[in-house]
């Protein structure tokens, strides 16, 4: 994946690259390999020691391409490519599903953040249908094939639970 | 014998007070807005009463339901910190008047060191220097010439009714003090409805040194030695420091007589500040008095061993200094940073809102006085300084060093702080080199370093956030997955 | 020069070590075991090595994998802070042949002080008083008793083999001498299967008065000043302060030269301290040197304004002492309390376990070093020390106050501490008026005095306790009653 | 309600006796009245102020007539009788309910602590069935009439809802 730090010039392409068992990794950022091990970790932040040397990142509010962080007490910005988009638009009833199915469930939970149709409006498959935050994540749930909105079943600051139905569409 | 205090104030400065009254065995009464009902002075104080409404004039400003108060809550005193109350001589009086031992000068010393122009003539009287200038308000143009040319140019022309760069000008020669003399006369006319007009020279490259003085009921007096406080942003102290680099001993002693005359010729009772402006040719001249406790007096605590807080009850209770001038010796070195919520690159504008957490630097030689705590609230009602972040040093290297730690180690989520510019500053080598200026900030570029410095961090920091975004995106995708899907990340991380 | 230190320890002292190498511009390594993951000094070093299980001997005294982390990650130096391998002679002779900076004594005067009989004779050579008895081994129950009447009972017998309490015995005239010794021997013999006796003075209502003392490569050396370190509990200190309160500056300087001497006797270099025992008729007899950074460091860095473990570096570093004796001046009163995992209705057993809540205290002239956080865990690998707290006053009374205050604020959730039991002692007249003694706990029968103390606490938080209560069941009754039911504490609590 | 400090041994008496809004109340211990602010509640603990002076207290581990707290940093331990399991088993279905009503539920959301009856035992109308624990408080779920256990739908360890059957009677 593809990362640029606002700010300064350089990117940078990381991935993890082995997994060593007991919470440590080896991760490669442009082509340099680093020892990662992870002491703690949730939703809101990380702490790990990298190449022996200790540190904490809070995780703030994030979109999909856009990433705040706090490392240890520096606040930073990260552009990235992380197609996590794709990978929830692939899951949320696209695949495997035939056409004929109606529901459009969701495949995270998470809090509405926006709703991007209207009950009666047709849709392409892949149109954004709405907006959910998850993990101080932006996910965008996408429509599963073309079609009209035949309902709504989410409501704005509402909540929903993975495979909850978002809409119908037919 | 002072039993009970009622603490007029919030923040830092009414926990300060808090921790020397506890161990003085006396009793505080805390007092709070709307805004403050979970501030931990009202957590740490004896009692805690409610006044009034997140304003200030409704609530810490409310001279009459705080008098109210005092009487309720059973207080036989009331300490004032600084800000709100602390020098309106109005409320000095009323407290006099319902024999309330106000913790501070008498009424009629904080008026007189209120009244700038008053305050002045009894410097001049007591042959204390004041920056040289008309010895009151000059009656037309005519006499502004010949001052300006008796203290020669440059020189600043300032209407009384001014404020806040409204009101004032610099002017170079004749020909300027004509012109900028109508200016003025205008401006204020427009502003305020009538002018008066001052002449004093403008002095450049100066450096602000203040002297804390004390001076008891009986008359004693001595100097707790001065405190360098020229590092300032729109004229507000940001970063203190005692000694002073450029004040050697035969100077504080000189300077120090000279503001134990200036307590003397306002009968000044209690602690206060005596501040002056030193001109980049040695000379010093009084400017004005703090009466009351300033923010900047940790660092005079670090050097001198002495509790300033305590001393301020003693003298209130009408007890002799404990001390001669001789017995304080000065040891060591101490710096303050006044940690405000503040975005320096926008001009200094306060910075509000919940701090989720926070991280308060500890350690030898190290004293933090703060209000702040995880879950806390920056109120935009009350003033941005949010810490006072002090370290002691045998030497000022040993000081700055452990500043810059406890800088690094201070940790505030949610609002901007003035932390970073700090740091920028303490390691430049004008800072090293006691260089200071009132216009320090300016003069050497300062914002434009700080942004080099924080780039540079961000740089150092690349390797660290990306690994960080690298986990976190997968950890986020392992979420989303279908549990069937069996993508790789999953031998990844699991 | 010293650039890069491991520090071969954890909890509060690794965090002391890191804290004055920050300062110093030196990069840190620290160690850690399983059980030390998410331990602070972790996260504080510049760089941390995982050295093995949580037991010491699988890690912090596991002397080859400390060597090779000292190797692999480049450092120049080592501190070794107390305990695990601080005192450890073979472990600093490793260092000096791998050409690693023992920040600390050489291995060959480290093993003479380690050795009591060895060092004893070197400082009856060096006519530095030791507690008076046999000079050496006694070689028969006639040879003791000679002793024994020359120095006049009562005495101990004590194996060399022994400790503990174990192979040793009080006597108070020949009969019991006799059969003492006969105790003794077989006591020993069956522990360890030999037996070696000496014979020493008792010495009745002691005080335990400590030196700190420092000595450069150059045989440069001074003392800086004592600590009394009498209130102890299983010969283990519990409070410390300096000044003592029965040292004179006569006393200081004449008991500070046999420092001196003593600190030349074993060819001491860097930081050490050297014990005395100080009887009830004044006299004061050396007991033993501690070939390291004490515990309780931090009140001689309040008094003297020093940072020892800078001065430890710079003694490692090869400088010379950068003061001579008569530049060192003592300033104010400062306590320490050891704050320890510990219950002390159940004869002082460790407490450990999570502690989910801590807060630390602060404020002027108040340190405290401590590896707590919120959420970190007490563990029982390690020993009970969590934290040190020390207060500094210009007075005693205003130290004590301080400390009072800063214990009351103390509060670790989850663990049983000290803290209640230090607050009874620091009340006591007799600690006010400095009556200390080793055996203080006992003699003023201190842990009942707790008992009572504890009890009227609870009276006074009755009160509160009830309404804290009431409030709580109203609440569960209002999640638990079904909304449909309209009882009266809906109209309470809703 | 009837309060009793460990270690002290004055008894008291306490009850809330007025609300005055804004999160405010009278209440009375042992005929005296005070005026107590709560700032902040939740299962864990409080922040109030008590008569004008600030306390905190932290809810450790209870039972229905044991309460260990917290008051400011001294731990306490109080008795008490506070009735609250006799008004969870007047909620469980005793009453309002007929006595063909089989299904015994929980009124509480909980931990299930331990079952006191196995499938097939006869039980009487106020035998404990099983104990559950919710905010720290133990509470017991007794037997809404007499009968014999038809079924038992929890399991030691498992959590159960408000309203989720505890056991079938019949």
């Amino acid at each position: 994946m593809d990362y640029k730090i606002k700010d300064i010039e350089k990117t940078f392409d990381g991935a993890i690259s082995e997994n060593l068992g007991n919470n440590e990794y080896v991760i490669k950022i442009n082509d340099m390999e680093h020892q990662i091990k992870i002491l703690k970790m949730d939703s809101r932040g990380i702490e790990f020691i990298l190449d022996q040397k200790y540190h904490r990142a809070k995780y703030l509010e994030n979109s999909i391409n856009e990433m705040n962080l706090i490392i240890d007490n520096l606040p930073l910005t990260l552009n990235m490519h992380t197609r996590l988009d794709e990978i929830v638009f692939k899951n949320s009833g696209s695949k495997g599903s035939s056409d004929t199915q109606i529901t459009l469930k969701s495949q995270i939970p998470g809090k509405v953040v926006s709703i991007a149709v209207q009950e009666g409006d047709s849709v392409k498959q892949g149109d954004l249908v709405c907006t959910l935050e998850s993990m101080k994540m932006q996910v965008a749930v996408k429509a599963h094939k073309t079609g009209f909105i035949k309902s709504i079943k989410i409501k704005i600051g509402g909540t929903v639970a993975k495979n909850d139905i978002v809409a119908e569409i037919e | 014998m002072i039993e009970k205090v009622l603490i007029a104030n919030r923040g830092e400065i009414a926990l300060r007070v808090i921790k020397t009254c506890k161990a003085l065995g006396i009793k505080t009464v805390a007092v709070y807005s709307d805004e403050d009902y979970n501030s931990l002075h009202v957590k740490q104080a004896t009692e805690a009463y409610h006044i009034g409404e997140a304003a200030p004039a409704k609530s810490y400003l409310n001279q009459e339901k705080i008098l109210e108060t005092i009487l309720s809550s059973g207080a036989d005193a009331i300490h004032p910190g600084y800000g709100f109350l602390s020098e309106n001589s109005d409320f000095a009086n009323k407290c006099e008047k319902n024999k309330i031992n106000f913790i501070g000068p008498s009424s009629a010393s904080m008026e007189l060191c209120g009244d700038k122009m008053q305050c002045k003539s009894a410097m001049l009287k007591a042959k204390v220097p004041t920056v040289p200038g008309s010895p009151g308000l000059v009656k037309n143009v005519e006499e502004a010439l010949n001052i300006a040319n008796d203290i020669s140019y440059p020189v600043l022309l300032k209407s009384v009714f001014g404020g806040g760069g409204r009101g004032i000008r610099l002017v170079n020669n004749d020909k300027e003090l004509r012109e900028g003399f109508e200016t003025v006369t205008s401006e204020s006319i427009s502003a305020v409805g009538k002018s008066a007009i001052i002449v004093e020279k403008f002095l450049q490259k100066t450096r602000h040194i203040e002297y804390q003085m004390a001076r008891d009921k009986h008359g004693n007096a001595v100097h707790i030695f001065e405190r360098e406080c020229s590092i300032q942003r729109r004229n507000q102290k940001l970063i203190e420091q005692t000694p002073s680099p450029i004040v050697d001993q035969e100077t504080r002693d000189r300077i120090g007589e000279l503001v134990v005359k200036a307590s003397h010729a306002v009968d000044y009772t209690n602690l206060g500040t005596a501040e002056f402006l030193r001109a980049d040719n040695g000379e010093f001249y009084f400017i004005e008095i703090n009466a009351r406790l300033q923010v900047e007096h940790p660092i005079t605590e670090f050097v001198s061993g002495l509790d300033l807080v305590k001393l301020q009850i003693d003298i209130a209770n009408g007890e002799p200094l404990p001390f001669k001038q001789k017995d304080l010796k000065m040891n060591g070195y101490a710096i303050e940073c006044r940690i405000n919520a503040e975005d320096t690159f926008f001009d200094f504008a306060p910075s509000t809102g919940p701090v989720p957490d926070v991280t308060i630097p500890s350690g030898p030689s190290v004293r933090c006085d703060t209000y702040l705590y995880p879950g806390c609230t920056v109120s935009p009602f009350y003033d941005s300084l949010m810490a006072k972040l002090c370290t002691w040093g045998q030497t000022f290297e040993e000081s700055r060093t452990r500043m810059l730690n406890a800088l690094n180690d201070f940790y505030i989520q949610g609002v901007e702080t003035s932390i970073p510019l700090y740091k920028t500053i303490l390691n430049t080598e004008e800072y090293k080199n006691g260089q200071l200026t009132t216009d320090f900030l300016n003069r050497y570029g300062i914002i434009d370093r700080l942004k080099e410095d924080l780039k540079k961090e961000k740089i150092e920091k690349s390797e660290t956030a990306i690994a960080a975004a690298i986990i976190y995106s997968e950890y986020f995708k392992s979420r989303v997955q279908n549990t069937s899907d069996n993508s790789s990340w999953k031998n990844k991380l699991s």
